[in-house]
């Protein structure tokens, strides 16, 4: 596939960002919280503005890959730090950039070790962003691991409820999910014909039987899969989620989670097509039980951030059911969920955090009546879970129902059992949406206060991000079609 | 069948005997002085076989030197109460297992070599040949087995010195 | 689509009219949310220029001759396109006037009944979501833009009706409501998404089109999607067996029940239906299953209002049965019928319930007794409006309904469903009988005597001027008693309404009014045997049968059984044991991995660790494998 | 003509099995430590037998070294094992760490 070197970098600086933001934090004495807070507010704000610039400059006619990085790394192992942005992977970035501005914004009040914190995150970070703008297959499984590691120190240090078995819970899963992925890629490239971990190179001609395409993607789909809380691989989700501190959470489940989706994506489907078309089935029949699974679950959870920890399982579900039905809508649907999700569930994380921070309870039945106390954060709180539920005009509506139209053509079973959710996945927001905002306000929160300017600030973000795709789905649709339609017109 | 193959026989059952009966001694200080017997035994082999040295030296080493000290260490730490003489069957079982595997294995082992059946003819390294043959061929070795002992020496008296700290005496004045 | 000519003006008037409540709800909720009156200004503002752009438009396409049609693309991906977009037709222009007009009169009308709520503003800002999505809904040109904005008008529903979330009756009932006409339109997405599989496009003129649509679906196929699409008007009009959340409905402030019952989302359903007759009339067994459901509705509906002591809830019934009256309508073929009796019912209704609302805001109670025996009667606007409103509910002559109600029964005859018919009659007279119940109690209280007199105002809402309310009604009560006589104008613009439009008048038959009227007249009488003459002692025939008396007040027990089966299958049954199945199975084999991989380490730790003579033991037997490895092997 | 090698080998073996099954099954670190005295004797007999037999005195000087071993590790085995009866009051081999760590400072 031809590409074109960029003239500047940007996705190196966008990673350098990072990097120096990482390097400023470390350089900053740990006893001045503020400037730590504000140099990592500034960091991940250039992350952010740059883009939202690639997003805005990419070229939608030409499609292909763009921004093009190449150096080789090592040549005798066909390694190379290939750097390069489709419409698949500009979306993906522009939601790591929203949702790792807000998040760094919304711990603003942290107070626990706060350099550690930042630092971890944006090594974290980093590796996200490695992870969606790189084009070498080996690139990618590092950057994967470096996106993994913090998250255990993360949430068994700064994490709440069993956060010991949470953290270990969930670097177990993703490290077996890495496990898996790493002897894929090897097979795939030792079976290739040649040695080079270059991804657009492998995805010439045909160079992997179908016998082999089915080996790699099973194993690229279970590896990547357990990061996307496929079913039944999703236990971790729940549990890393509520015991993840709400940064933390809007991070894994905003933005983490994508890359599961994202590897199916773009290691999977690229290089397997075959592979695809042969456990599609499987993956419809397991992200239909996610769903349904998921929803059931969520009904009866006590535990506030439970309850969203199955809500990601079963709209994760939809991203996999998307991606299972092989077509242009069906992608195209199942992207723009991860999108819309990614927002959404860093709004509903921010303002269970925030409810968190101030009640000091996750448990629903100790909740009630906030609305008249916390108006503006429990607004959060309810646009969130509507956008969870798939009201219209907000983002994760379309996503739905594209993946929903397009499966129902492909799997018209599992399209209308994941459509029949949305009754329940309606009866399980609501439920929770009442248990806690509404009903008359209880004396031991009276004194409590509404969320502040300043702190409203990502929750606004995120607020907008979700009416304005809503609205305008097209922003987003038009990308991330000229990804989809090359990589089905290739095949 | 010569006078030395009986006496070899007799040795050898002597050696088995008192092994056995050491090796399943309660009191210690029995067992010691039945091993000292098993090593008496040794020592007369030894000479039959054609080593005059080495058996003095087993006597002198082994029967004489190496078993006082058992004796000494036993009469030393005068213990309360005797540890069980074996342990449980589930430990004991293994053991008989092993040792009655091995036994079966080396024995099986030897006996697949052909050359060792036939009889040997007497013969005797004397104990001035033998020196020289040591000190010619492994001077070396010999010096490393010296700083070996000497390392041993300095050892044991580094172990068994009382230890002079604060916990060390409280567990001695408050037994 | 070709722009006809005149367009491009009545676009722009039309998006305008659409849009102002958008932009109104947008600033209140964004800027002006604490600042109350200001915030109703805007609101209002908004929908009174809606008005005046759906008069204008009305007036403008009274003689159109082909509907207008206006779509952009909104959104491409792949295959699929979804336009959005603005269709005027007839249907679509009537009944937009209806709404702008409704949610007008409700908006000021809640000026004084609202007054002095802490959530003032944020009430109007609802309201505009409100009209906003009804609006839009009307002038949809695809199916699916009518889907996106009926589930907004179920999310404006679902907000208002728990407006004052602060009572668990009135959160639960919004959840109820929302989570109810959900269930609904799961059917009616997934016809909609087997339709757009079959047809390749939405778009209502070729939905309506029997042609097209005869010609690329097989028959099953269209009774399929049509059940389906119908499952959704089942949930949002409240029809059986989805019927039990209006009712509850009744929690929220009353002239959102008001709005809610006349022109918006309960209508939605009916007016859906008749948007798609062309659809539908393609598919007898659909028909024959719309016919049967309103009347079952209209029936169930009719019963449970006879026992009902609370004067809410007893129009909440009659909308469900005169719901089911429409679809009955509808089913039996007549969409003037049916579309026009919507027109009156949407009047009328609202006419009710605020009404009501005076009543309820004047003694500080929903039961009808205690309403009466707070001197209700001296209420004279609201008697006089109730009594309208009831009149034409009844379909007494002169009054609106009398002309709706009349057509559908003459339809019913016509159409060759006798036992519909006599339903329809057993229907009209319960109507009837509950509507005159609830006025002669209030009008003929019983041991009260000394009652407290009506200037005390011990209602919780009290701050309100009262010019806006009396005002509304007079309105209301005007339109209801003159909507009859433009039956014809309003059947010949309708009949332009081009495809689909079956303009079938029914032959008529003379002595139907007569009958209607007869009817009606003993259902009055009984009425009055019961509860209005000096010596009744106001309990109905009904109320003397336990067991009637007992399933009717139960709601025919459909709330327990949804309750039941809620709380057994989906809570317990199916939710906990898949809990269950996360707990225990997953995390249970998956913790049991775990733990078998300490274990398997404890093995190898007491292998290398504990005693010694566990190690030596080991080693002498890896010894003997050795030795037993180089003498055999070697 | 004395025996065979192998009437030696198997003598031999016999004590050497002996001595390991005093290493093994006894219930006490100073029999433990006979038990390997056995075993090295027994190893001792095994090499002066095959000196006689391949008329070598390489057999024989390994038995000075074997002796020379036999004694440094009774020696420190022996000053061990009073070390551990010191902290703990026994010779049982089967202690726990919690034994161990009652002695305190190591």
């Amino acid at each position: 596939m031809a590409y074109q070197l960029a003239d500047f970098p940007f996705l190196t600086t966008l990673l350098l960002c990072c990097i120096a933001g990482l390097l400023a934090i470390l350089a900053t004495p740990a006893k001045h919280t503020q400037a730590i807070k504000i140099v990592s507010a500034v960091f991940s704000g250039l992350t952010l503005v740059i883009s939202i610039y690639l997003f805005i400059a990419y070229d939608q006619q030409a499609g292909g890959y763009q921004f093009v990085e190449r150096v080789a790394w090592i040549p005798a192992l066909g390694i190379a730090y290939f750097n390069g942005v489709d419409g698949f992977a500009l979306p993906m970035l522009l939601l790591t950039g929203i949702v790792f501005f807000t998040a760094v914004l919304t711990c603003w009040e942290m107070e626990l070790r706060v350099k550690e914190f930042f630092a971890l995150v944006f090594l974290l970070v980093t590796g996200v962003f490695g992870l969606f703008m790189s084009l070498d297959l080996f690139f990618i499984f590092v950057w994967f691991d470096v996106s993994l590691f913090p998250m255990y120190l993360l949430i068994a240090i700064w994490g709440s409820t069993r956060k010991e078995y949470g953290a270990m819970k969930l670097t177990l899963y993703l490290l077996a999910g890495s496990a898996l992925i790493l002897p894929a890629i090897v097979y795939l490239v030792v079976h290739s014909g040649a040695m080079t971990f270059d991804l657009l190179v492998l995805m010439e001609g045909d160079r992997f039987t179908p016998a082999q395409q089915r080996i790699a993607f099973f194993l690229l789909y279970i590896g990547f899969g357990i990061l996307a809380g496929v079913f039944p691989f999703h236990t971790w989700s729940p549990v890393g989620h509520v015991a993840a501190p709400t940064a933390v959470s809007m991070i894994h489940a905003g933005v983490l989670m994508k890359i599961g989706a994202f590897g199916i994506l773009r290691v999977g489907i690229f290089l397997c097509p075959e592979g695809w078309q042969y456990w599609a089935p499987l993956m419809a029949v397991l992200a239909t039980c996610g769903i349904v699974y998921g929803t059931f679950v969520g009904l009866n959870q006590t535990d506030l951030k439970y309850v969203i920890g199955y809500s990601s399982v079963a709209h994760m579900g939809i991203v996999g059911l998307g991606l299972s039905t092989m077509t242009i809508d069906g992608l195209n649907g199942a992207v723009f969920q991860m999108f819309a999700h990614g927002i959404m569930t860093a709004l509903f994380f921010s303002s269970v955090g925030y409810i968190y921070d101030r009640t000091h309870t996750k448990a629903i039945a100790e909740l009630g009546g906030l609305s008249r106390i916390m108006p503006r954060a429990t607004t959060f709180f309810i646009l969130a879970a509507l956008t969870g539920i798939g009201v219209p005009c907000l983002a994760s509506f379309w996503g739905e129902l594209v993946v929903f139209m397009s499966c129902v053509r492909v799997y018209p079973v599992a399209g209308a059992l994941a459509i029949g959710a949305l009754a329940v996945g309606a009866l399980f927001m609501l439920r929770v949406v009442q248990k806690t905002c509404y009903g008359p306000p209880l004396k031991k929160f009276a004194g409590l206060k509404d969320i502040t300017a300043a702190l409203a600030v990502p929750r606004i973000i995120l607020a907008s991000v979700i009416v304005l795709l809503g609205l305008f789905p097209g922003l987003l649709f038009d990308m991330i079609n000229t990804a989809t339609m090359q990589l089905i017109g290739l095949r | 069948m010569s006078i030395l193959t009986l006496l070899f026989y007799a040795i050898a059952l002597l050696i088995v005997v008192a092994t056995a009966m050491a090796v399943t001694r309660r009191n210690m200080v029995h067992a010691v002085l039945y091993l000292v017997l098993s090593f008496f035994g040794t020592a007369m082999l030894f000479y039959l076989l054609g080593a005059p040295f080495l058996a003095a030296l087993e006597i002198i080493i082994y029967a004489g030197a190496i078993m006082v000290l058992f004796l000494f260490l036993i009469m030393m730490i005068r213990l309360k109460t005797l540890p069980g003489m074996f342990f449980p069957v589930g430990q004991l079982l293994p053991a008989i297992l092993i040792s009655a595997g091995f036994l079966v294995v080396s024995s099986v082992m030897v006996g697949r070599n052909p050359a060792g059946w036939a009889p040997m003819p007497a013969a005797q390294a004397s104990p001035l040949a033998f020196g020289v043959y040591l000190f010619q061929t492994h001077w070396l070795a010999v010096e490393i087995a010296s700083m070996l002992l000497l390392v041993a020496l300095v050892g044991a008296y580094v172990l068994g010195r009382r230890v002079r700290g604060p916990s060390a005496d409280a567990r001695e004045e408050a037994p | 689509m070709q722009p006809a000519t005149p367009l491009p003006n009545s676009l722009i008037v039309t998006a305008a009219a659409l849009l102002l409540p958008l932009l109104a709800f947008g600033v209140i909720m964004l800027a002006t949310r604490s600042r109350h009156r200001l915030s109703a200004a805007i609101s209002i503002g908004a929908a009174g220029l809606s008005l005046l752009a759906a008069v204008y438009l009305l007036v403008q396409h009274w003689q159109m001759q082909a509907p207008l049609i206006f779509q952009a693309v909104w959104m491409v991906s792949g295959q699929m396109t979804i336009p959005i977009g603005i269709l005027l037709d007839p249907i679509s222009l009537s009944m937009f006037a209806v709404v702008a007009a409704i949610s007008f009169l409700v908006q000021v009308y809640s000026l004084g009944y609202m007054a002095g709520d802490p959530g003032f503003g944020c009430y109007y800002g609802c309201m505009s979501l409100f009209a906003w999505a009804m609006l839009t809904l009307t002038v949809s040109s695809s199916l699916l833009q009518i889907y996106i904005f009926w589930e907004l008008v179920g999310l404006a529903s679902y907000l208002l009706i728990g407006f004052w979330f602060d009572k668990f009756s009135a959160s639960e009932a919004g959840k109820k409501a929302f989570v109810m006409t959900r269930t609904g339109d799961v059917a009616f997405l997934l016809g909609l998404v087997l339709l757009w599989l079959q047809l390749g496009t939405l778009d209502i003129p070729v939905l309506t089109n029997p042609a097209t649509v005869g010609a690329q679906l097989s028959p099953g196929m269209i009774t399929l999607t049509a059940l389906l699409i119908f499952g959704g008007i089942v949930g949002k009009s409240a029809q059986f067996p989805l019927l039990t959340w209006l009712p509850d409905a009744m929690e929220g402030p009353t002239p959102v029940s008001a709005l809610l019952h006349s022109a918006t989302m309960v209508a939605a359903g009916v007016y859906l239906f008749s948007r798609l007759f062309g659809f539908f009339s393609l598919s007898p067994t659909a028909m024959a299953v719309c016919l049967t459901i309103g009347t079952i509705s209209m029936l169930l509906a009719s019963t449970m209002a006879m026992v009902a002591r609370d004067i809410k809830q007893v129009w909440a019934y009659s909308t469900i049965s005169q719901l089911g009256f429409m679809l009955m309508g509808l089913g039996a073929g007549s969409l003037f019928a049916g579309a026009f009796h919507l027109i009156t019912h949407a009047g009328f209704k609202a006419l009710l319930f605020l009404c009501a609302d005076v009543f309820i805001h004047h003694c500080g109670t929903n039961d009808m007794f205690e309403i009466g025996r707070q001197g209700g009667r001296r209420l004279k606007s609201a008697v006089v409006c109730t009594i309208i409103g009831a009149g034409a509910l009844s379909g007494l002559p002169p009054l609106s309904g009398f002309f709706s109600k009349e057509m559908i029964l003459g339809h019913l005859l016509d159409s060759g469903h006798p036992v519909a018919f006599l339903a329809a009659a057993v229907g009209a007279f319960l109507t009837t009988y509950y509507s005159f119940r609830l006025i002669f109690i209030i009008l003929f209280p019983r041991d009260s005597g000394d009652a407290p007199p009506p200037e005390s105002h011990d209602g919780h809402h009290h701050a309100g001027s009262e010019w806006p309310m009396t005002t509304v009604l007079w309105c209301l009560a005007g339109v209801t008693v003159v909507l009859g006589f433009f039956q014809t104008p309003l059947h010949d613009f309708l009949a332009r309404a081009g495809t689909g439009f079956q303009a079938a008048t029914p032959a008529h038959h003379s002595w139907l009014p007569v009958a209607a009227c007869l009817l009606a007249a003993v259902a009055i009488l009984q009425a009055w045997f019961e509860y209005g003459r000096k010596k009744a002692r106001q309990i109905g025939w009904v109320e003397q049968i336990p067991f009637l008396a007992d399933l009717f007040g139960q709601r025919w027990y459909l709330d327990r059984l949804y309750r039941y089966l809620l709380d057994t299958l989906v809570y317990r049954g199916v939710s906990r044991l898949f809990t269950a199945n996360d707990r225990r199975v997953i995390d249970g084999a998956l913790d049991g991995l775990g733990r078998s991989t300490i274990g398997l380490g404890r093995v190898i730790d007491w292998v290398h660790g504990g005693m010694i003579q566990y190690r030596l033991m080991i080693m002498v037997a890896a010894v003997i494998g050795l030795i037993l490895f180089i003498g055999w092997g070697g | 003509m004395i025996v065979p090698l192998n009437h030696i080998l198997l003598l031999s073996g016999l004590l050497f099995s002996l001595g390991m099954f005093c290493t093994l099954a006894r219930r006490n670190l100073i029999m433990m430590l006979l038990g390997i005295e056995i075993m090295l004797n027994a190893a001792a007999v095994a090499f002066v037998g095959a000196s006689l037999h391949w008329q070598q005195m390489e057999g024989q000087a390994i038995v000075i070294f074997i002796l020379a071993v036999a004694a440094t590790e009774v020696t420190i085995g022996l000053a061990a094992i009073l070390v551990v009866y010191r902290r703990t009051d026994s010779v049982d081999p089967d202690m726990d760490a919690a034994l161990w760590e009652k002695g305190g400072s190591r």
